[in-house]
């Protein structure tokens, strides 16, 4: 860290800085905040703080803004207007998001050990991933490819044409080996190798009902 | 110690070969070689007696010096008159520590930007919503993120049980009650969490006990997804009298 | 759904509340926001936004407040000042990020060089660099985009699209220029030009033959 992060003492804020401040705060924190954890962030007090979130909030209510300040059970926090909302939701379900690691991983695990089940996927991952399973589903990412002949015969999964889009793969042969990938560390190359062991070939796609795992 | 070096400082002997050129006020281009060479070497002395670990790259970096030194030293042959300035062995030295000068000083430049998380804060309020988005378009990734994914993974993988239980007499009622509160927030947990790092057989054969009562009263499921596979649980629909057929449509999703 | 979210056909916005749809959707985002993400959100000709943009930039920098607009690689996004840092930091739930001298080398080096294998780092910083690629690897700043064609074929590294957002950078090209580091004499200058070639033209994002990301 620099030094100029490293200053210990802080300035006392003036009024309309303690303003801007505390929107920052409000702007960055996760969740709602309490009153008495701003005044300690900003090391004022706190009815000197709380006459800045009353400004604040007359602020956004009368000006047009994008959000307004709500008094919440745990604390104040800033929200979008309700007005707002179809707009908001209009972005969110243009915007493309980035895949979640959640996903990656899971992407991952079926792409190299189809076809798999969620129970592999979740001892792999060591959490839940029904979610992440039905999610790549619904992006058809990834596919049912039959049913394990095992005690509840639970579904198998493998990866679909879409994923190959995806990624620009022609077929499941151009995923490329774990082995290329080795060169980082010797530790993470035995971990690699014993995961690859056995789909030394070329990942089939499915090969369902039958199939007992590798 | 006459060397009031900051050694961790340090990061290579790169670093540690400009600092000596600077501190002594060595033209660059012209680096007197025995004396930039003694005082290397005092520096890994003085790292030597703090019992500091000295990497290999800087032992590396010693003989180069010290085989440079000894180049300089040969006689000039005949026929480099044409071309006596590429001769000089300190020519390499002398490119790389220019480079690395460059790189360190990019790598402040760049230490002064408003870094993210940092300096500067975007809201944090949104990361991973990708659950809630069902039908979200996906932003390209390439190939390669997925197999760092994968390595990622498999560094932690497979997961450490998570539960250590400490008890003194085990009691299957008690027992039951306790996987009851285990899967009271969970869609589904394995086996290996229920049980210590290390079960011993009383405590094994008390665990699986509880599960058999509580898949008699049906209030899981037990699966197992193929054999010596590891076995997961999955709590019932809340109304434990309800019979719940196996159908894949429950396996997964809720 | 409720009723309420089906409308479809939306009022076209006024200018003062165009800027304060505006504000909350770079609000609600979870990232940076593309011009034409937002126009296409509010139904209005991109030009139009980019005023209503401008217009917030100038505000947020003008007036005294807890953020700023920045353009981005991906967009545009909302960000607490610099200023703020050390108070936000204080608040904030999340360890503050940590960057050490030698990931920075090593991000210099591969911003400049890029498409760079380890080898390259490794003899540039003279010291073995696998577990600092790692860690930017980790970290997403930087990113695998394909394999040299030589033997052994090693991994190519070149920064990400989250390298970017990390600086607050819009393109690569925002990075100075390496020359303006070094007073360098005209002799020298001839000795690097070996090390230079290909790194004087704007660093390009590699276009190796797996080229990941679009």
């Amino acid at each position: 860290m620099r030094d100029v992060n490293c200053r210990c003492r802080m300035k006392i804020l003036d009024t309309a800085e303690l303003k801007a401040v505390i929107e920052a705060l409000l702007f960055a924190a996760p969740g709602p905040v309490r009153l008495e954890q701003l005044a300690l962030a900003v090391e004022a007090e706190p009815d000197r703080v709380k006459r800045q979130l009353d400004e604040l909030e007359k602020e956004y209510r009368h000006m047009q803004r994008g959000f307004v300040l709500v008094e919440l059970a745990d604390g104040y926090q800033l929200r979008t207007r309700p007005e707002h909302a179809e707009w908001v939701r209009r972005l969110h379900s243009s915007r493309p998001v980035r895949i979640s690691r959640a996903a990656l991983e899971t992407l991952a695990i079926v792409a190299y050990r189809q076809p798999v089940t969620r129970a592999d996927i979740e001892y792999l991952r060591g959490v839940d991933s029904g979610g992440v399973v039905k999610s790549l589903l619904d992006k058809r990412l990834v596919r049912i490819v039959g049913k394990m002949d095992a005690p509840g015969r639970p579904l198998l999964y493998g990866t679909s044409r879409e994923f190959l889009e995806f990624f620009g793969l022609r077929t499941l042969k151009d995923l490329p080996t774990l082995k290329e990938f080795t060169e980082l560390t010797r530790e993470s190359e035995s971990l690699l190798l014993d995961f690859e062991a056995g789909i030394e070939e070329e990942p089939s796609p499915a090969a369902p009902e039958e199939s007992g795992e590798g | 110690m006459s060397y009031e070096v900051d050694l961790e400082v340090f990061k290579g002997p790169l670093d540690l070969l400009l600092h000596l050129i600077k501190k002594h006020e060595m033209d660059i281009y012209d680096i007197p070689i025995a004396e930039i060479t003694a005082q290397y070497l005092a520096a890994l002395d003085a790292m030597k007696s703090l019992n500091l670990d000295i990497a290999g790259e800087f032992l590396v970096m010693a003989s180069t010096l010290v085989h440079i030194k000894s180049r300089m030293l040969l006689p000039v042959e005949a026929e480099a008159d044409s071309e006596e300035e590429e001769a000089d062995p300190r020519a390499e030295l002398v490119h790389r520590l220019l480079e690395y000068q460059r790189y360190k000083q990019a790598a402040v430049t760049l230490d002064e930007y408003h870094i993210l998380g940092r300096d500067v804060f975007a809201r944090s309020c949104c990361e991973d919503t990708e659950e809630s988005e069902g039908n979200a378009e996906l932003q390209p990734v390439g190939i390669f993120e997925l197999v760092e994914a994968l390595q990622g993974l498999l560094r932690e993988a497979p997961p450490e049980p998570v539960h250590e239980v400490v008890r003194e007499k085990l009691s299957v009622a008690e027992r039951v009650s306790m996987l009851l509160e285990l899967l009271g927030d969970c869609r589904s947990l394995a086996f290996e969490a229920l049980v210590s790092r290390r079960p011993n057989r009383e405590e094994l054969v008390v665990t699986f006990l509880a599960l058999l009562e509580l898949a008699k009263l049906r209030m899981i499921r037990i699966m197992q997804n193929q054999r010596c596979g590891s076995i997961w649980l999955f709590p019932t629909e809340t109304d434990a009298g309800r019979e719940l057929p196996l159908q894949d449509e429950n396996f997964g999703y809720c």
